[in-house]
């Protein structure tokens, strides 16, 4: 535990750190103003596009999703400095376990959920459930 | 060994021949069984034991020669596997010079492949036989039979079982009788907690759940007494929570329900409310009348709940409810 | 023998690529700390698996699309992106050590955050209020365990944030204080990529699904 | 004032637990007396309560297991003995349903928890860092709190046993039957709590050790020249990361439906139990490989260190620990076939699993094939690896039965789970921790362990294993099933009178466990290591003293190869000396800390009230905890450093028992 220093330690960065050649304090306020931009304009998007008229309905929760997960990858890049550069291999790696674990978990249950429900749900309770007016 | 069919014969004949047998357990304790099960292998005794591979219809048929099929072509792996892990741990311990010592010998290409693929060609077999497993015997498959289906409804209470006979208008407790050779069409609920209907020699279980309509088919080959169960822990009266299943030749069959119907007390919300009393039932019970859509009420448990939840709040004995 | 010895040679760190050593103490932390935001998104997947399952489950009561406010929805989400915006740039002021912007940024964060928070109260009391609690029905349930957990996170956040800043202010920029700030902000905009995910699942797709 | 706790929770009307309890807290208390006498306790809270040194906290997880194993094991014998007499009606037998239901909860949720969890836990926490050549663990002091949070789920298992009753809704407490509607009592209180405390310390061990293991590995440690323990400990400790949130998120949706009235999993109001079912096996699929993972490591180093070759197919072995590790996730269906998803997803379900078997056969193959070609010592690990290899293979074979959603139909629930599951649990995690146990005794403590009484052990475990639970086998195709208080069928007795009987050599196994360490160290002076290195190891771990000192290695090791340690033996031998003395620098540790103590005291406290809704209490306890945490984050100073020249005099001794060994096998 000798070297405490970033520069003689040649693996990856931690998370959330910058890499060094964008250092400095205007660059550093240049990227979460993009970061802030940006995420305002997303969100807006999804905000508008569920009273607008223009998409094909059942196109909404699609391009929901696909806004949320734009979202999210700015956040991940401009606000946690997440990138795909050598010195974040392990980062990247341990996120991308982390949303595979999330896709299997989630994806799986409403599989499964969807199969119970569709082969046992009394019509009755089915009709109770969507009679919700 | 000739126990499983001393079973199968000895109630079928009259009604009251068959309700004298459920009233005892009617398994012979036969003396020679008894010493011996310290000797012989479990298989060879479990064969003629009433359990599951000695199944009386086409499901449990089925998959038992599933069970004894995959469990044989995995011993073509895991006896060898065996054998070889004493051979060579045997042979090549350090005391014996005879043995060849190779340090260096940590990978072969082919040996890595060859283990590689061995379990993979099992594994390719089995799953095969998984998935046509699956959809060929699914609970909810119908059994292909000139005869049109019995239905019969089941709920299952804290502690016992509910038989509802929804087209002959009758129902019984702890005790189904159905024909033989006849499909048989359940749909089945809870009034509780979970629970596994299971009849270990007609094959297939299914859980039970409260506000959920679960089905199962089976079908009885031959006349026989063949015991059922929950198969599903539901707490303290579990292992009460067993009942026997009477398949009667059809002549018989027709005279039971002839008998049944009409006879008795009437399944009302009453009588279904005293039902939901949690507690055991020694005896069989018979209902020569029920209330029309009983089961969809008991489905429907939004209904009948909120009453019972207040109840258990009070920190009180739960289920018991009103129903309407 | 030791790390300094092989350091010297340039040719041999590259042949171990990952293999030079512990590393410093910041990228542990860090590292740990990210693993832990995964694992609680992980647990948050089990909240928005439970939540899909249960979103039609009303019981007869009212669902999202009579529920949902989202003009509320859009307030507190802009709060959010905003304190997202303001822990970054204290992430700045810590970085050239100036305490007085730090405390500034740090304050701006928190009083965000508590605005968010207060916003997500009223509205979890005006449902209740309305005979909407959690006790309503399955899909309340999951509701309000859902965006009330992000809530808690907040709640924490905030906490954190409080020490943080009296930690700064009485003793300055320390190796420790630093990293420990690092993993805040880490956790700050973890929250935010929560919250994304629940705007969008449970307030808008609720609202147009 | 006292929430729902009154005398009454005292169980003096349940002979068999208030004795026990007094038992328990005799002999409690009498260790406590022994030690006030002694003047042990500054030792104590100095060495071992503070302490945030990775041994000190691997050995407290193993002894946590072992004083837990006691428990687990009187409530496995009193099933044993209750079902071999517990034919008939409901008052066959000795223990009253109530009774027996808690048991079988104790017992499963003991075991897994608090029992097998601890043992791989803590062998992977005195490990992982020696083998990778690290000073310690990426966070010390978590670690100490991670151990001591565990404790404290185990402390308030362990006071259902005297206050109040434990849950009777089996480990896994499926609703509806948990929740408050159909078991009002503490119980299941009991039992989530303990579990989410417990969690909570195991979710940050996970972290711990994989933060660890990417960020803390010696000079040249390429994540491919790891020893395979080290990459089943990765494994198993990312699955805890990914698969104890799903816990922790699924309990807690369990408590607010028992404590605020929610309806996740309730029959009424829209609650769906299935979803209750869906998620803790989404857990606890995954917690069986996170348990059976590190033993399988613990075989692997075992198998090649006595055969003296390295392990056969090493980037196999990683290939197959990281698709088991994956693979483990995509699973969890095949606990509920009979729920009635239908063909499909049973389908895709059980074909996954069966794919499981396909890495675990490779595993199972290259162990056998680093016995070819080798030169087998058979020591006691070595036993206990080939009585696993034959008895894990049978366990793995009955879960690919079970895989088969057919067999599942018939089998499900039946006591064939039972002995397929013990199976696979005893034959593979508890020979592997006793495995573990007897290989890595002599590097923690210096001294070996006796071999005589460690075999005679493992022929008692094993053919008592056979014994209690083939014949279960049998009983679960005759039809029983399992968690019967009672049964009326005569026919199954003899096989669970002969079952009783495997349970008492198992019993026997045990005895012999505590007599050899009883033996082991009374003759510790003959039994004693001295040269760090007493199997001949190919791991780092050996390359240093028994016990190792606090910063574990005097200079960070250089690895450039396989098996590191191996590699510098061998360079030493040919050359017939050392290396050169190494230039040193002090070394810097974390000082010991109370936090962890502390945190699980408020733990307990926190559980404790809000079992028996004591709000003021469990203010309190959450005060106190976060009062702890502001405390600890306050302080500034958290190392100490070890001068170079004690450095450098413990490595000059260290060097001249080296060379003093070099010197007699050149001789030689
Ligand atoms: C350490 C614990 C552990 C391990 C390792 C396993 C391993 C496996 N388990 Fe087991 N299991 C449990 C612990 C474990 N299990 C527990 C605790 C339960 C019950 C919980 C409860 O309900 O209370 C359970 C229940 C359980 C069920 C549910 C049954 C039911 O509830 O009805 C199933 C079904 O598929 C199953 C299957 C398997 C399979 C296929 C494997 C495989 O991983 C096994 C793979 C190994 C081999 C196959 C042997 C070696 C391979 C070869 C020699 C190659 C050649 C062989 C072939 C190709 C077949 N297990
Ligand atoms: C790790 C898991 C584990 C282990 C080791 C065991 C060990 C044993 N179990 Fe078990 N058991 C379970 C997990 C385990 N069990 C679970 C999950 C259930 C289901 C609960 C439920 O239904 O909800 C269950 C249920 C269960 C039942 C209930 C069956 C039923 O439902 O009808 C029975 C019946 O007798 C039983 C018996 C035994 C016996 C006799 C042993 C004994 O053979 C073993 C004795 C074991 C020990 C004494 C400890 C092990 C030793 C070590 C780990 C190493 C020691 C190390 C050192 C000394 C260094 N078990
Ligand atoms: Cu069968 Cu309807
Ligand atoms: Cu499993």
């Amino acid at each position: 535990m000798s070297a405490d220093k970033n520069t003689e330690w040649q693996g990856d960065l931690a998370p959330g750190d910058e890499l060094a050649e964008d250092s400095g304090v205007s660059a550093g306020v240049r990227g979460y103003l993009i970061g802030l931009v940006v995420s305002l304009l997303l969100t807006a998007a999804s905000f508008l596009i569920i009273h607008d008229t223009f998409l094909w309905k059942p196109g909404i929760p699609v391009a929901l999703g696909v806004l949320a997960v734009a979202q999210m990858g700015i956040h991940l890049v401009f606000f946690l400095h997440l990138n795909t550069g050598p010195d974040n291999t392990n980062n990247i790696l341990a996120l991308a376990f982390g949303v595979l674990i999330v896709a299997i978990v989630v994806s799986g249950s409403l599989w499964i959920m969807s199969h119970l429900n569709n082969n046992m749900m009394p019509i009755e309770r089915v009709m109770d459930l969507h009679q919700q007016r | 060994m000739s126990e499983s069919i001393l079973q199968a014969v000895a109630p079928a004949g009259s009604p009251a021949a068959a309700a004298n047998a459920t009233a005892s357990p009617q398994r012979p304790r036969h003396p020679l069984l008894r010493s011996r099960a310290f000797g012989v292998a479990p298989l060879l005794l479990t064969a003629c034991s009433g359990g599951v591979l000695d199944p009386k219809g086409p499901i449990g048929d089925a998959e038992r020669s599933i069970l004894l099929n995959s469990f044989v072509i995995m011993l073509f792996v895991v006896v060898p596997v065996i054998v070889l892990t004493l051979a060579f741990a045997w042979w090549f311990r350090a005391s014996n010079p005879r043995a060849k010592y190779m340090p260096d010998w940590v990978y072969s290409g082919r040996i890595e492949f060859i283990v590689w693929s061995i379990p993979a060609l099992v594994v390719m077999f089995l799953g095969g036989i998984a998935w046509v497993g699956s959809h060929d015997l699914d609970p909810w498959a119908r059994i292909e039979s000139k005869k049109p289906p019995v239905e019969i409804q089941v709920v299952s209470l804290d502690w016992k079982w509910l038989f509802i006979y929804p087209d002959q208008g009758i129902a019984t407790v702890n005790e189904l009788v159905v024909p033989a050779q006849t499909p048989l069409h359940f749909h089945l609920t809870s009034a509780t907690v979970m629970n596994s209907f299971f009849v270990p020699q007609l094959g297939s279980q299914i859980y039970t759940m409260a506000g959920m309509e679960s089905q199962l088919n089976l079908l009885a080959h031959a006349p026989g007494v063949f015991d059922g169960l929950s198969a599903q822990f539901s707490g303290e009266g579990f292992p009460e929570m067993r009942f026997k299943l009477r398949a009667l030749a059809d002549a018989d069959y027709a005279a039971w329900i002839d008998g049944r119907r009409g006879a008795g007390d009437r399944l009302d919300a009453a009588a279904y409310r005293t039902l939901l009393q949690p507690g055991v039932e020694k005896q069989p019970r018979y209902f020569g009348a029920v209330e029309s859509n009983l089961f969809q009420h008991i489905l429907m448990q939004s209904h009948t709940l909120p009453a019972m939840k207040a109840q258990a709040g009070n920190g009180e004995t739960a289920a018991s409810a009103h129903m309407h | 023998m030791s790390a300094v010895a092989i350091a010297d040679d340039p040719q041999r760190l590259a042949a171990h690529h990952g293999g030079n050593g512990p590393a410093p103490k910041r990228i542990v932390v860090g590292y740990g700390f990210w693993v832990f935001l995964l694992s609680d998104f992980i647990m948050f997947s089990g909240f928005f698996a439970a939540y899909a399952a249960l979103k039609n489950a009303t019981a007869g009561g009212l669902g999202a699309r009579e529920l949902f406010d989202l003009g509320n929805v859009a307030v507190e989400t802009v709060c959010l992106l905003l304190s997202s915006f303001t822990c970054g740039m204290a992430a700045l002021a810590v970085s050239v050590r100036n305490r007085i912007w730090t405390q500034f940024w740090l304050l701006a964060t928190g009083l965000l955050g508590l605005a968010f928070f207060a916003l997500e109260v009223r509205e979890f009391h005006e449902l209740i209020e309305a005979g909407n609690g959690p006790q309503r029905s399955a899909f309340l349930s999951a509701f309000f365990t859902l965006v009330g957990c992000h809530g808690a996170h907040i709640v924490a956040g905030g906490l954190w944030l409080g020490t943080m800043m009296a930690q700064f202010w009485f003793k300055g920029f320390n190796e420790m204080l630093i990293r420990r700030f690092m993993c805040f902000s880490l956790f700050w905009h973890a929250l935010d990529i929560v919250w994304v995910a629940i705007f969008t699942i449970v307030y808008l797709m609720g609202v147009a699904g | 004032m006292l929430g729902k706790l009154t005398w009454a929770a005292i169980p003096t009307d349940e002979p068999i637990a208030l004795i026990t309890v007094l038992v328990v807290l005799l002999g409690i208390g009498a260790v406590l007396a022994w030690i006030t006498v002694k003047g042990h306790w500054t030792y104590l809270w100095k060495e071992w309560i503070t302490s945030v040194d990775h041994k000190r906290v691997g050995v407290m997880y193993f002894l946590l297991g072992l004083v837990m194993l006691l428990r687990g094991f009187a409530d496995a014998i009193m099933m044993r003995t209750h079902q071999a007499l517990a034919v008939g009606g409901a008052d066959a037998g000795y223990l009253a349903p109530d009774h027996f239901n808690q048991i079988f909860s104790a017992h499963g949720t003991i075991m897994i928890f608090f029992t097998a969890m601890p043992f791989m836990v803590g062998l992977m926490n005195y490990v992982v860092p020696l083998q990778i050549g690290a000073r310690d663990v990426a966070y010390p002091t978590l670690n100490s709190v991670s151990f001591w949070i565990t404790a404290a789920g185990m402390a308030l298992i362990n006071i259902s046993l005297g206050v109040g009753v434990y849950s009777r809704a089996g480990w896994l407490a499926y609703p509806p039957l948990s929740e408050l509607q159909f078991s009002p009592d503490v119980g299941v209180d009991y039992h989530l709590w303990a579990l989410q405390i417990s969690g909570v310390g195991t979710l940050m061990s996970g972290i711990n050790l994989v933060a660890t293991i990417f960020k803390m590995r010696a000079p040249g440690m390429t994540l491919t020249r790891m020893p395979i323990f080290c990459w089943t400990a990765l494994a198993s400790n990312l699955l805890i990361v990914a698969a104890f949130p799903i816990l922790t998120a699924t309990f807690a949706m369990l408590l607010l439906d028992r404590y605020l009235g929610f309806h996740f999993f309730t029959n009424d109001a829209g609650g769906n139990a299935m979803m209750y079912v869906n998620l803790i096996w989404a857990w606890g699929h995954p917690e069986v490989y996170i348990l059976i993972l590190p033993a399988f490591g613990v075989f692997s180093e075992v198998i090649s260190t006595f055969s003296g070759k390295p392990l056969f197919g090493y980037r196999s072995m990683i290939a197959a620990t990281m698709v088991i590790c994956v693979l483990s996730f995509m699973v969890w269906l095949h606990h509920f076939f009979t729920m009635g998803g239908g063909a499909d997803v049973n389908a895709f379900f059980g074909i996954m699993t069966m794919i499981i078997s396909v890495p675990t056969g490779v595993k199972v193959f290259n162990w056998m094939f680093t016995m070819y070609g080798g030169r087998v010592r058979f020591t006691a690990p070595v036993l206990w690896t080939i009585g696993f290899m034959i008895t894990f293979v049978i366990g793995g074979m009955t879960g690919v039965m079970l895989a088969i959603p057919p067999n599942d139909f018939l089998l499900h629930n039946s006591l064939f789970l039972i002995a397929h599951f013990h199976n696979v649990v005893i034959g593979g995690v508890v020979f592997g921790a006793l495995a573990g146990y007897m290989y890595w005794f002599p590097k923690a403590f210096g001294f070996r362990l006796h071999e005589g009484w460690g075999k005679a052990s493992f022929w008692f475990w094993c053919i008592g294993f056979y014994i209690a639970f083939m014949p279960l086998y049998g009983l679960g195709l005759m039809g029983m099933t399992r968690r019967m208080q009672h049964y009326d069928n005569p026919a199954w007795q003899p096989w669970l009178v002969v079952a009783m009987f495997g349970t008492v050599l198992i019993f026997f196994g045990i005895v012999c466990l505590v007599i050899q360490l009883a033996v082991s160290i009374r003759r510790r002076e003959a039994l004693a290591d001295t040269t760090g290195d007493p199997w001949d190891g190919r791991s780092l771990e050996w390359i240093t003293t028994s016990p190792p000192p606090s910063f574990n290695f005097s200079v960070l090791p250089d690895v450039r190869g396989e098996e590191a340690y191996w590699g510098i033996k061998q360079a030493a031998l040919r050359a017939r000396r050392l290396a050169d003395k190494p230039v040193y620098e002090p070394i810097h540790l974390p000082h010991n800390s109370p936090t962890g103590f502390f945190t699980a005291f408020f733990a307990v406290v926190l559980g404790f009230a809000m079992i028996w809704h004591i709000w003021w209490l469990a203010i309190l306890g959450l005060v106190g905890a976060f009062a702890g945490f502001v405390v600890f984050a306050w302080r500034d100073e958290d190392e100490y450093e070890v001068p170079a020249a004690e450095v450098a005099a413990y490595d000059e001794q260290r060097r001249a028992i080296r060379q003093s060994l070099v010197d007699t096998e050149a001789r030689a």
